[in-house]
This record gives structure tokens, C-alpha cells and sequence, in this order.
């Protein structure tokens, strides 16, 4: 019984096929939607299309509304979109909240156990949507009262029926996941049938998609977080201390999950300070080692960021940013801690700031982190943030063998280096380590300015004139060093598009995929007047390889999930250049091509 | 005893700088009975690190001919679980004062303790902040009057010994810098102990407190007698409750249970330091990797 | 026996007498130079001279090398010089230390126990000093062989019966010291009565100072940190926590030496953490609190000072800035927090920084600190540094009784304000705080984003449509108030000298009588064509406001005590401007007028 | 019992607002628990402030009808000092979880009980972490399996009543939020004591804690009986022990000594925020002032 309101006719249902297709389920925290939705990505991946998928969570455990986003495609694509083609709403709230996402012609699979969407039948008409309606809780019950999330497998079932796709591949994969647990296998493979079944009986409007032409069955559905650690263990990480924080999390218990496997010692500390703190003892004893948190846990380790760079003592933190400031909105995206990255931490001291763009990107920026801290001997941030570190994408199996480079280790007398001294005041600022137990090596690793030895200044040398000296030495030393990563290591933006265009959009971070789709919709519009230039290596900020590529911009915007504009101010205080004009999303949702058109409307200049 | 045991270079881990404490401060009798503790018990410098933070104290390891890591103020004891963590091998010794250990450091020290981290912790105890020039510590005596609290101390001291016997420490121990050959008793077994070994190191700051001065202590310290039955927590805890100007010294408990490396599912097999960088090299199959993501 | 290397004539002493005398203690750490030094400073001040006085310091309790630095002058100054008139040596470090600052024809009194001087005859000779050998350590013993610090005092009556001073006025001081340790007091006034006579006995030359021409008995001798604690009662202070580090502990043992009669509760907390938690609390319970630390410390609140900012809740902190970073040199100055003051902790939220310049406005901007964190409900950070901290100074009584305004305290029922609102979207950002146990005003004070009652947005209510709208009225509102601040509360640069000149010396902090200085040497000596702009109100920079002085400037010059430049940066990122030079000391020592003239002349552009 | 007592408003501190904890979750029962005891007792909403960190269980002053703090992770005991000490007439409870106060937040715990800081602090125990989805806590069991550890927790966990007895709490206590009646009254004792009162209380989580269940606290919890004596810190340590799957609740020890703010040379005799602003206005004279530089 097609609802009435989807009277149309057939081809609002796309009858050449949807060759990129835009689903998301809603429903209360607890329900499970977030498991099933990786389940379904794995699916459509191994159906061959392009997938990318997405939570929205809240601090709720249970209840409460949360959403997992899904879309897959033929063609690869970079982003999410707001604009839905289907929405399962679970519970009356995802009516609230998702269902204006819908397009005009696409589908709502409603609930039909909850209460009745009344509120809503003005808009199911006007926009002549397509409506299913099955009882999911009753059914869900029929089979085993005592397991409602049976639901779940009760709505892919009707899904997988709707979009008429091969069934057989999602019976494999929870037959791959339950191969040990017989009985919930069971029950979901029933809930399955029983989906379909219920679909078939009741509706005869199809869905269709266009067939995936690739073979795609190796690929991978991984998120950001898993990407970086990956990278980290490809790098040769031998230590993890992290305290939980979301959206940071998922580093520490991926990894917990395969200390043994991966050979990783893996740590959930006590705080923050503590987990900072131990990956600079473990460095200091040779190890690689990375620590990984959010916002207010990142501000917590500021006195030892600090004392790692005086140190000149390599380690790897991750900063997945969240929405803030202080507790913020946890479960939302923001890209504010740039300056903070920059500045935390009193006095002046030499760091690294990459920012990954997209899933692959995790894994890539996490290897140059690890060279980059043992090479130059300093901290180096990874900013990442909730829109990366929890987006889940397919990716292509790639190389995980890469380079390592731990710089200059002494192990002993050779001609460069004699006597070892931790802080050997060399050209490029770069001195050798030396780790226990080597000997005649031994050393006091000191967060007070130190001679070449690691003599402390703040004692009884303190104030004599030759400590004066040595200071100033040890100073431009470490920005020594921070100059040569700026030359040897930091990358100028990627342009994609055209390389000379109308109009240009500056991003970092996350934001990329999004901007680049925006990027082909209004090139494919309009021709190719427009191009994209995201950041990724932030600091330093490599500013006399960026000049060339703003001497290039005609008219530009630029797109930055803060309040302030930080990369914006990072440009202009280093180039003074001002993009015209800019666009801040605020709301906590990663912004979307849909979004930043709508925006862009906004600016009559452009159009 | 043997004479094997006495002939060592008790000099092998002293550093060539001369310590900038004061002449006659209690830990002077710490790092010498230390510095001659593990000379006795044929380590090398080498495979030593001391880890400390800041205060008069903390400087300590500048004055040891050993690896060391002056941390910041307060975080010895998760830099040493790092170092520990990644080489068991090596001998990690956490010291420093009662400020960083007992103030700001304290959620560490439970932390440590109740993992049972191998290593040793030393803390000089001089009830003040020496460094700061006079403060009140979390060890500050009720009514001492320090540059904070002018009309005395109101806060209920720390009790250490108490504390690390609600944490978990697996030995705990008080010791006198006085009685530098008792102290270094204590450290050797300490040193020789699996698990987390806490000495609460009676160290006093001759410039800044004027109270517990080594001959108050004098007065007042006595050895644990050959009747205190050292795996007997409650006794042990009740000896830290003994007032009456009694302070008793000595090992006042310890009981045998897996060190954290011992159960780290990496550390009980390997040593992380030793093992090879990345999946390759470590011989991990590629595809099984990537099979957790498909 | 005058050495002989002073057989120059006696016009060698200024016959005329000097009108500013420069002298410096140097000796060992623990024998009280910094105690005696004080009682110098009120000797010279009861007489009439402008005092200042400043320790120099090593993180080593007994021994190392510690001085004290004094001046006075029949004329108010601005800062310290190196060079000195006189050096008194009680150890041979001393002499290794200060003896190339004693000027031509200084004068040096040397404790003749110690190692003998022959390293320096020549230097001695050639600078043609007069030199004084006392034997202190042995003379202090013929009193009492238990209290070398006797030898002080010894110091002290040699020095006035060479700087032919009234001796009365000294007595008088350790009377009122010592009036209830008698034994003590005699001690010193035999030590001080033989010093006297072991130089008259032994000497004749004398060295004349300006007889001072005001009537100045009733001046103080205070230093910055006793200033920002004055200024911090005289506003309300109810509540100081703090954890002591060098250089702000004397703010919490002033103030807790005062407690009961000011009427503060005075908490040494566990940490700073703690610290600034506590006055979180007793802000949220009415009480004006405040907190103080340095550089590390700092570092420890940055989580929580962000929670102030996004909560609203004031609280006055006070950096007291020593060299970085890390460790650093704990007992030396710097300038090198500006940017992460401005920066620390994840995320955007507004704050204010103030930097006093010298004593008598760290009592002022105080008294302005807690007024604008009341006012607009934010976070201020008073940026200090050591060489205020630390650095005593004749300052005039001046008024207690400052203006103290809370702003808007909700009590009940108004026109205005109806029903509590504790975020209430006001035109100008600022809502109404009330404090328990105001009735009706119950209300749960949260780091979360929140809507006007304070309800969090981060559960039930988060990635709900409406939520994503108020999370961007709370940034709009929150960030307006740091508008209204820029505009209502932060001064321009202060302008010292011409108000056109060739030349402009830029400056902020602690800097500032320095340079003043300087600018009136280079003027008496070349007319008036250099001026200074000292900045003292520094975030939000009033940019429109300092434009025009900006626009007035010829040629400029920066002194900043830090490596990157941190005002420099700011002003240019606001205001795309530069100085065409800069001098950045590192040594750690505070920059003379002597060392930023010898800075000046490396720049041939300006002479 | 007097009819009086019993003609109270229930609900009187109960917020407008729903939980938004999981249905079953424990610490409704604390909620329900406290906000009962509160009006009993005859407290007013606007005299109480609630004081938590951040967790599931730190969300509790939402849920209630008083002033509150919903502070930063681990800081709600140095946050809850500061309104007590301006505002010694203030009602001020500190509540949140194991998490934040065994974990990040253990060293506050410490001090603020050394410091006998007249509040009430109740831990709701489920002995993992909860808002973060189901990482081990300090206090979780051995052999838990976590998210963290998937391999089951390998580190001992937190006993938090010996741990509090050797800090110098003045109020130690244990209760169970599934058994509400006898934990309002644990509450009630608390409320009613001068001094740091604490309460453990086992609160199971159950979405992410399938192992400490009520179930399995009702298997083994019993009450403290009459002839355990709460004066004596020994017998609470040695109660505070208790292993072979006996959980005691109760109140296992209490004693009398002066609050901080009866010591404090201010609180003793002023209420802070009562008093008014500047020298001038405090009758403090100029001169005295000045005369301290002088
Ligand atoms: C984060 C931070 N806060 C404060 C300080 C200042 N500080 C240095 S040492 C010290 C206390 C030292 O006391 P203790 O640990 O007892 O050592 P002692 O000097 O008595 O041996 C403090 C507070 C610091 N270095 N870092
Ligand atoms: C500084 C900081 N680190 C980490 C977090 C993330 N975080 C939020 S709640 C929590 C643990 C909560 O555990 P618990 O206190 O036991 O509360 P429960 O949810 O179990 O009631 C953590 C780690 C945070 N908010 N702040
Ligand atoms: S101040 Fe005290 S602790 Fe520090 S070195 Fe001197 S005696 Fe030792
Ligand atoms: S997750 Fe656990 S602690 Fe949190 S609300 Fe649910 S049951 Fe309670
Ligand atoms: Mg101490
Ligand atoms: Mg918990």
C-alpha cells in the first residue's frame, strides 16, 4: 500500500537508476544504528559502488536522536550531501529533524509502530514523496521479543528489497560476523527475510540503482581514526597512551584491540597529563610514540607540549577537534583549535601542525608526522577533527609499507660525532639522541634551558653571562629547525579544479571533499570558473610557496567551521592577504556541498 | 658478609656536578645511600634512568651518573611508565619531592601504585616547598608555620605511607636520611622488588623548616622491629596511623604480585625497544589487516 | 689603604655628587642580600631619593651567585641601568659577574676573606676604579661567630659612611625591624656601628651624593606583585587561590599574610588546576576571586580557562611571565605569553589581557581587571613578568578607594530582567548573573554550549535543528561582548616624548621605563627626535583606536623580550604593519637603558 | 518516626527536566535518593549547589531543581571548595563519576578530604566509563573486559574507601542505588556531618557493564551491622578490605574534627560574600596599609 501522496508517476523514482544515492537512518541512541549502518556500508561496498557513511550522536547514551548517514555511488565522491534521497525514520524525532533533507520525490520508510506523523502529511504531499510503512517494533517482536534492534535487520531487509539488490551479500556478511554467535544469526537472517518479505507483499515500488561497474569486493570501509592508526603502526608505533575522549576514542580501543597483533604497548591513562607525559618517557627510552584526544584534553597537555619541544623529544598528538569551546557540543564538528595548536603552551617553542582532508589522508599524515618528529625532533600535531576521525569511507587497499626515518641516532664515537651531546649546536639546529642503555651517552633530558650537554641554566649557572649565550644559541637552534621543516617539509595548498579561475575557494582539513564537489557542480554549470585550494600542511606554514598560488586568485572565499576565520588570520598576518569573503558554518553538522552552494547563493556576487 | 658485596665503585654513579643544595639538606643522605645502593647491587649506569620533576629535590638525578629526565612539575611517574613501558630492562627510578609527589602529583602516585609499575619511588619528604622558598607542602605538619600559612597549617597532612597502602603499592617503606646505611638497605630491597617500591624518604630542609629538623626526627624515629609482619597490610596500615611522636622506619609492607609489564599483553613476551618498525617488519600479514575493514 | 689602583684623584667621585647612584650585592644565595637590600631601599627612600630596587636570582637556595640591584636618584627613573657606580662584592663570582658593569671610576668594595682579586688588577687598574677591601666575613665573626649574616649589615655601615649618608635613619629602620628581637637588633647595630668604623678607621675618600630636595618620609618601597595584590583587595578580592612558582608566590604569601584583616580567603590549592577551579567556584558564589601563577602553571588552567570564558563566569589571573619555555630559566624575565594568553585553550572564547608597565599600574590595572571581568563576564589575564614582579620601587601613597562596578546582579524581578536568564541574548552580549541563594534564580552553570536558561545543548537537544541556530547566537553574543570591550575599555598605546618624532621606540610591559630612558637621552643628546608608544592594554587590540598613532610614526623600532616577535604580529595581523627594527634580549636579564642604547647603535640608520 | 518528617515535598528538588541516562540506569537511584533526602532534611533549592564533572553521572545537577556546577572533567572537588569557602552557609554537594573522581579527578579527592572541606561527595560507581561508551575506569575489576582492554582490565582498580580513610576523610561511606532507602539514609548522615563526607556509591551501568550488574551487587552486598564501630579507622581500613564477594554498605567511619572553613582565619568568623568590597569599606585603615612598605 504505496501511500497516497506518491501517486506520481514511476520515474519519480529515478527509473534509469540513482548513480549516487543518499540514505540516512534515524532513530534513538542504543538502537544499534550505528553498527548496522557499517554492516550496510560493507554491503553496498561489496556491491561494487563508492561508499562513505556518517554518524550523528549525541551525548546521550539511549534515547535521545541519533542518525547514521549513508550514501554510496558509482563514481568516486568526495562529501556527504544534506539533501536525502531516502530517510528510515525509526521514531517521530527523525521526522523532526531529517525529513525537510528529503528531496522532492524521494522515500521515507517510516515506522508505522509509532505514532502517527500527522504533522507531517502536509509536507509528505507536497513534495510527493514516496512512503513505506512497516511496523518494525511489531515484527521486530514476532520474532524474539527480547531483541528489538532485530529492527534493524527488519529494515535493511526492506531496503535491500526496495533498491531490488542482491540480498545473498549482505546474508554473507552477517554470516561472516555471527559465524560464532549461531543464534543472533539466525534471528537477524530471519529479520532479513522477513523485511524482504513484508516489502514484497505490500509494495511493488522499486527503487533503482545503476549497477556498479567496478569490482570492488577488496575494499575497505575505514575510518579516519583507524586510518590514522594504521599509519602510526606502518610508522612503527610501539606506544599508545591515551585517555578516552570523543571523538578521539577510537584510536585508543582500535589499537587496545591489537596491541599484542600490532605490537604496540597501549595505555589508557589516567588523564591527559599522564598520557602525554608517558609517550615522552617512552620516547625518551626510543620508542615512537603518539597520544591522541579532543579539545579539552589537548588544552591539558599544554605544559608537556611544551616541555617536548624544549626537549626536543619527538612524539605524535592527535587532536580530532570537536565542537568548543570548553565542553562545547562533543559530538559535532569544528576546525577552532588551529590557533591553539599554534600558540598553546607559554614561552616560545617549535611544533608542527598537518591536517589531514580525508580518510586516506589519516594514514598519510600520520607516517610524515612520525618522520617529521624523529627527523626535527619536535612535537607534531595532527589536526583532524569528528568529520574525519568517525567518517567512515571506501578505500582502495593501499601500500602500508612505508618509509621510516628516525634521524640521527648516536650509538657510538663516529667522526661527526665525537662526544655525544644531546644538544650538539649544529647548522640545521638538528642534534643527535642517544637511548638507554648506550653507553657513555647518558644524559639528563631537562625542561630548563640547557647547555649542548643538557647541563641545566636554571641553577647555579642561572644569570652568569655565558648562560646569557648559550641561551640565545638554544633558541635559534630550535626555530633553526622549525625554518627547515618550513622549507624541506611543508606543502603549499592542492589546487583542484582549473589552475587559473574566476573564482577560488580556499578550505583545510575535512572540509575538502565537500568543497570539491561544489567545485564540479558549478564547473559543470558554468564552465570552469572555478577552483579549490585546501591546506593541509599548517605549520609553520610555508608561506613563501603559498604566495605564488594566491597571486593566482582572482576572487576568493573562504570556508573555515570556526567563528574567527584562524586560517584565514594565519594567511594574512604571514602574506597579508584577505580572501574576500568567507563562510563560517556554525551549527555543529559537517557542511555540505548542498550547504555551501546555498551560502555561496548568498554572495550575489558570484552569480 | 661476603667481600665480594663490598667491593664496588661506590662512586660509579655519582655525576662530576656537584649538587647546588644547600650544605646539610636531607638529600645529600638520599643520593648518596642511592648512588651506593645500586653500585652494590652491580647495575650500570647505562641501564639506569632517573625520573623526577621540579623542586630542591627533583634536581636529584643531575647529580647521577646515569640516564635521566628532569619532567615537569608533578609528572615523573607517568614519564617513567612510558619509559618502563617501552623497555623493561631498563632500571627506572622515580624521585623527587613531597610537593610534586604528594601535591600535584598525588593522582600519579595512586595510579603507579595500583598498576604495580616496576619501578622504585623515592620521595624526600622535607614537609615544605624548598625550591618555592617556604611554603606550606601537602606533608606540612598541622600548625607549621610556613610563608602560606602564617598562623600555621590547617589542613590534615598527607598521610604517605597510609595513602599508598589504600593504592595498591605492593612495598612501601619510610626511610631517614639520617641513617644513610639503614636508607640504603631499604633501597636495595626496594631495588630488587617487582612492583612498585615506595620509600617515603625523611628528608629535611634545613633552610626552610625549622621544625622537622634532623633532631626532632632524631627523637622520634625508631626501626621497625623483626615482629612487624611486613605482609600484613593491616598492620602495616595501622603502623602509619602511629601517633604520639612516634615515627616509626623500615619496610612496612610488601606482597608479591604481577608487575604491569608482566601482564601487558606486548611487554610480558617483548621488548618494545628491541622489536622492528611496522607491519611488514614485524612479519604482520597485510590482508589480515585490511580483513578487520572489509 | 685604598688599593692602589684608585690613586686617581678624588674628582674620580663625583666631588660634585652624583644625582643617581647605581650599586649592586652580589654574594651567595641564603645570606640574605634580598632582606638586607630591602631595608637599603627604605634607608635611601626615608632620605628623600627615588629608590628601585631588583634581585637577581637562580633557582639554587644556599650558594650559586645571587645580587641585589639598587639605584636612587634625586630624580624619579625609570628603570635600572647596568652600569654600575658601585659593586660590592662578597664573593669572587661577584666580581666574575658584575665588575665590567661598574662604570670608569666606580667603585668596588670587596670582602677581602675571599680568594684574592688578582684575576681582575688589571681590569681594576685600567678602569681606573677605587677599591675598598673589607674583611666582612672575619669582622662578623668578632661579633658573633653564629650569624654570618652579620656580615650584611657590616656591608651596609661601611657603604653609608663612604656615601657620607646620615646613619641615624638606618638605625632607625632596624629598630622598627627588630623591635621585638632585641638580641638580634643589638647585634646588627654593633655590625653596623663597626662597618663605620672599619672604614673611617681605614679610609678617607668619600663619595658624595646629591643631598636629596624632597620631603618624601611617608614613600613605600613595593614591589608589582604587592601592588596587584593591593589592587586586587581594594577592588573586593574575597578569594585567592594559588599554588606558589617564582615569580607570582609573593602574591599568595602578602595576601595570606593578610588574610584575616583584609578579609580574603587566601587557599594554597594542589595545583593549578585546582587553583583556578576554585575561584570558578567562589566566582559562581559571588565572591571577586583571583588566581596567579606563571608560565607553566598557566599552562595547567588552560582547560579551565576556557570553561570561564564559555560559562561567563569573571575571574582576574595574573601571569606573572618568567623565561620560557618549559622550565626556562624560572628566576629571569620575559615577554613570550602574549600569544598563547591569547590563544591557550581549545577552541574560540574571549578573554582580556592587560600588561602593567611598571608599579604603581599593576595596582591600577588590577582595579581595571576586575572591573572589565565583572562587567562583560570574562576572564582577565594581568600579564606581568619577573622584572615586575619582583622589582621594587618609591611609589607616592595613593588612593585604596577605587571604583568598583559588578555589572548586572539579578536579585529578582526587575522591568529589564523578568525572569532569570542567565544567558539572556542582550543587544550587547552581557546577561544578568545572580548568586546562590538568590531564589528563583536556581540555575546550572555548564561548559556545554547552552541556550539562555543555561540548559545544554550536547544531549537530547544536540544536532536538533533549533540547537544548531542558538549555538550561533551564543558565539555572536559571546564574541560581542569582546567588541564592546575593544571599543569601551582598551586603551591606545601611551605616548612618552614628542608626540612627532624621527623615530619611535615601540614597547609594551614591563619594558616601558627603559625605553623612556632611553628616549630622554637620545633627545637631551640629539634634540627631540625620538619618541616611545608603550602598550599596556593588548587584547582585544583597540586597532582603529592605535591607527593613527601608527600613522604619525617616521622610522620604529620594537623591543620585545621574546624570539618571535609576539606584539609585533599582533599589531601587524590587525593592522598590516611593521616596524623597520626590533631587538629581541634573550639573555634572560632585564633590558637597560645602557643595553638598549648599544642595541640602538648596531642600527647605523639612526645615528 | 514523627509524622513531621514525613510531610515533605518529595519532588521539591526534582528539575523539570528528564534524565537523559538509559532507562535502568543507577543513578536514578541516587537522584532519587538525594533529592528525597534533601527535602526531608528541609533544605531550600536556592541554598543547595550541586557541583559534578563530566560523565553520564556528572549530568546529575541537570536533573535536579538547585543551584549547580557542571564543571570540567575531574574538577568539580576544587571547584565546589571555592563556593563553599565564600559561602560557608551554602549546602554544597559534589556528585559525579568514577571516572572523574577516581581517575582524572583522584588528586582533588585527596586534598579536598585532607582538607576536611565541609561538603558532600558522592561517586556514582559503575566501575567504567560511561558517556565515552565503555572504556575501562579506574575503579573497574580485574579481568573486565572494556573497550580498552579487550583482553580484561590489568590493572587493580581503585578501593576508594581505603583510599579515602588514608587521606583523612571525615565521613566514609558505601552505598548501593538499588537498595535506595538505605542509601537516603547514608545521604541524610551525610548531609548532617561537618566536615568531607564520602560516599561510594555502586550505581551499575547497565549498557556498558554487563558484569556488576544489580544482580550481581545484590548477590553480595550486606549491610554494616550495629557492632561495626565507625570511630575506628582500623576496623573501617580492614572493613575496607573485604574480599571473597562481600561488598558491606554503610557507613564504615566517622569523626569529628573542625571543617576547613571553622579553621580558616576568614570563614571562622565571616561569611565572605556577605562582607563588604575594598579597604575603605572594610574600616580597614589607609595608613596601616601603607605602612607595611615602609
Ligand atoms: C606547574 C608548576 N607549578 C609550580 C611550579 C613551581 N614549583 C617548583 S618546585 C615546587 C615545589 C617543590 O616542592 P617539593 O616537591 O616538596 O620539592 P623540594 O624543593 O621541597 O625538594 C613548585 C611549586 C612549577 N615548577 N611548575
Ligand atoms: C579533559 C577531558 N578528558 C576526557 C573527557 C571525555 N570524557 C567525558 S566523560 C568521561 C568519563 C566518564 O566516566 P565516569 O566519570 O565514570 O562517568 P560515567 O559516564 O560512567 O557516569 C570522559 C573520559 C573530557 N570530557 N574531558
Ligand atoms: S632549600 Fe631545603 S630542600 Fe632545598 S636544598 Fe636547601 S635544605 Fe634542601
Ligand atoms: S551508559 Fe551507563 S552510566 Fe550512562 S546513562 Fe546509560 S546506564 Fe547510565
Ligand atoms: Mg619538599
Ligand atoms: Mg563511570
Amino acid at each position: 500500500m504505496i501511500s497516497d501522496n506518491s501517486s506520481s508517476s514511476k520515474d519519480t523514482l529515478h527509473n534509469d537508476g540513482y548513480d549516487r544515492f543518499s540514505l540516512r537512518w534515524g532513530g534513538a541512541a542504543g538502537d544499534g544504528l550505528w553498527y548496522i549502518g557499517i554492516l550496510l556500508q560493507k554491503y553496498f561496498n561489496r556491491l561494487g559502488y563508492y561508499v562513505q557513511g556518517f554518524p550523528g550522536t549525541q551525548s546521550t547514551i539511549r534515547g535521545g536522536h541519533v542518525w547514521q548517514h549513508i550514501e554510496f555511488s558509482t563514481q568516486k565522491f568526495g562529501s556527504f550531501d544534506s539533501q536525502l534521497d531516502l530517510l528510515i525514520a525509526f521514531n517521530s524525532v527523525t521526522l523532526d529533524v531529517h525529513l525537510h533533507h528529503l528531496k522532492k520525490h524521494g522515500c521515507l520508510i517510516y515506522n508505522s509502530d509509532m505514532k502517527n506523523n500527522n504533522d507531517y502529511k502536509e509536507d509528505i504531499a507536497s513534495r510527493k514523496l514516496t512512503v513505506i510503512e512497516i511496523p518494525l517494533k511489531i515484527l521486530a517482536k514476532e520474532i524474539d521479543p527480547s531483541t528489538p534492534v532485530l529492527a534493524n535487520s527488519l529494515a535493511v531487509g526492506v531496503l535491500i528489497e526496495f533498491l531490488d539488490l542482491d540480498i545473498g551479500e549482505f546474508i554473507a556478511i552477517l554470516k561472516q560476523k555471527y559465524s560464532e554467535r549461531k543464534e543472533i544469526l539466525t534471528k537477524n537472517l530471519i529479520a532479513l527475510e522477513n523485511g524482504c518479505k513484508y516489502f514484497s507483499e505490500n509494495y511493488s515500488t522499486k527503487c533503482k540503482c545503476c549497477n556498479s561497474t567496478v569490482e570492488r569486493k577488496d575494499q575497505l570501509i575505514i575510518s579516519g581514526n583507524h586510518m590514522i592508526a594504521l599509519g602510526a603502526v606502518a610508522s612503527g608505533l610501539k606506544f599508545l597512551a591515551q585517555y578516552p575522549i570523543t571523538p578521539a576514542s577510537s584510536i585508543l580501543s582500535f589499537l587496545a584491540n591489537r596491541a599484542e597483533k600490532y605490537g604496540v604497548v597501549v595505555r589508557q591513562a589516567e588523564d591527559e597529563l599522564a598520557a602525554l607525559s608517558m609517550c615522552i618517557g617512552a620516547s625518551f627510552a626510543g620508542a615512537r610514540s603518539m597520544t591522541a584526544s579532543s579539545g579539552p584534553g589537548i588544552s591539558l597537555m599544554s605544559e608537556t607540549l611544551g616541555y617536548a619541544a624544549m626537549t626536543e623529544t619527538p612524539v605524535v598528538i592527535v587532536n580530532s577537534m570537536r565542537a568548543g569551546p570548553s565542553t562545547g557540543i562533543p559530538t559535532k564538528m569544528e576546525q577552532a583549535d588551529l590557533m591553539s595548536a599554534i600558540y598553546m603552551s607559554h614561552g616560545e617553542s617549535p611544533r608542527v601542525i598537518l591536517a589531514p582532508r580525508n580518510v586516506q589522508e589519516c594514514f598519510d599524515i600520520t607516517t610524515r608526522a612520525f618522520n617529521i618528529a624523529e627527523r626535527y625532533q619536535v612535537p607534531v600535531i595532527i589536526l583532524s577533527d569528528f568529520a574525519l576521525s568517525e567518517r567512515t569511507e571506501s578505500v582502495t587497499p593501499f601500500n602500508l609499507d612505508v618509509n621510516i626515518d628516525r634521524g640521527i641516532i648516536w650509538e657510538g664515537e663516529t667522526k661527526e660525532y665525537s662526544k655525544f651531546k644531546r644538544y650538539q649546536l649544529s647548522d640545521n639546529g638538528i642534534s643527535p639522541r642517544a637511548f638507554p642503555p648506550t653507553k657513555n651517552a647518558e644524559y639528563i633530558l631537562v625542561g630548563a634551558e640547557h647547555d649542548e650537554l643538557s647541563h641545566s641554566l636554571s641553577g647555579n649557572r642561572c644569570g652568569l653571562p655565558l648562560s646569557g649565550n648559550i641561551r640565545k644559541e638554544m633558541f635559534k637552534k630550535r626555530f633553526r629547525k622549525l625554518e627547515l621543516i618550513r622549507e624541506q617539509e611543508m606543502n603549499p595548498p592542492e589546487i583542484y579544479g582549473p589552475i587559473q579561475a574566476d573564482h577560488t575557494i580556499l578550505c583545510w582539513g575535512s572540509t575538502q571533499g565537500a568543497v570539491m564537489e561544489v567545485i564540479d557542480q558549478l564547473n559543470s554549470a558554468k564552465g570552469a570558473s572555478w577552483n579549490m585550494l585546501s591546506f593541509f600542511d599548517l605549520f609553520p606554514l610555508p608561506y613563501q610557496k603559498i604566495q605564488s598560488y594566491l597571486d593566482k586568485i582572482q576572487n576568493s572565499l573562504i570556508i573555515e567551521v570556526n567563528y574567527t576565520g584562524q586560517l584565514e588570520n594565519l594567511l594574512h598576518s604571514h602574506l597579508n592577504w584577505r580572501p574576500d569573503d568567507r563562510i563560517h558554518p556554525l551549527s555543529g553538522e559537517n557542511p555540505t556541498p548542498s550547504y555551501i552552494l546555498t551560502e555561496l547563493e548568498k554572495f550575489s556576487e558570484y552569480f | 658478609m661476603g667481600t665480594e658485596s663490598q667491593r664496588y665503585d661506590k662512586k660509579l654513579f655519582k655525576a662530576n656536578l656537584k649538587p647546588n643544595w644547600c650544605p646539610g639538606c636531607g638529600d645529600y643522605g638520599l643520593l648518596s645511600a642511592s648512588t651506593k645502593a645500586l653500585s652494590k647491587l652491580k647495575f650500570q649506569p647505562s641501564n639506569v634512568v632517573f625520573i623526577s620533576g621540579i623542586g630542591c629535590s627533583s634536581s636529584f638525578p643531575h647529580w647521577t651518573n646515569a640516564y635521566g629526565i628532569h619532567m615537569v612539575h608533578g609528572r615523573a611517574l607517568p614519564t617513567a611508565t612510558g619509559v618502563k613501558m617501552v623497555n623493561p630492562e631498563l632500571t627506572v627510578i622515580a624521585v623527587g619531592g613531597d610537593g610534586d609527589g604528594y601535591g600535584i602529583g598525588i593522582g600519579h602516585f595512586i595510579h603507579s601504585a595500583r598498576r604495580n609499575l616496576d619501578i622504585t619511588y623515592m620521595v624526600m619528604n622535607n614537609q615544605i616547598y624548598g625550591l618555592t622558598m617556604g611554603q606550606s607542602s601537602p606533608s606540612s605538619q598541622l600548625g607549621l608555620v610556613t610563608l602560606t600559612a602564617p598562623q600555621g597549617v590547617d589542613e590534615l597532612p598527607i598521610n604517605p605511607l597510609a595513602l599508598s597502602l589504600g593504592a595498591g603499592a605492593s612495598f612501601v617503606a619510610r626511610g631517614f636520611s639520617g641513617d644513610r646505611k639503614h636508607l640504603q638497605v631499604i633501597i636495595e630491597k626496594a631495588l630488587n622488588h617487582n612492583g612498585f617500591s615506595f620509600i617515603d624518604v625523611l628528608s629535611p630542609c634545613i633552610t626552610f623548616n625549622k621544625l622537622n629538623t634532623y633532631e626532632w626526627f632524631r627523637k622520634r624515629v625508631y626501626k621497625l622491629d623483626e615482629n612487624h609482619d611486613q605482609t600484613d597490610i593491616e598492620a602495616a596500615f595501622a603502623k602509619s596511623q602511629e601517633g604520639n611522636g612516634r615515627i616509626p622506619i623500615g619496610i612496612f609492607y610488601k606482597s608479591e604480585r604481577p608487575s604491569l609489564h608482566d601482564l601487558d599483553p606486548v611487554t610480558k613476551n617483548k621488548i618494545p625497544v628491541k622489536e622492528p618498525l611496522g607491519f611488514k617488519a614485524q612479519g604482520i600479514d597485510v590482508q589480515e589487516v585490511f580483513d578487520d575493514f572489509r
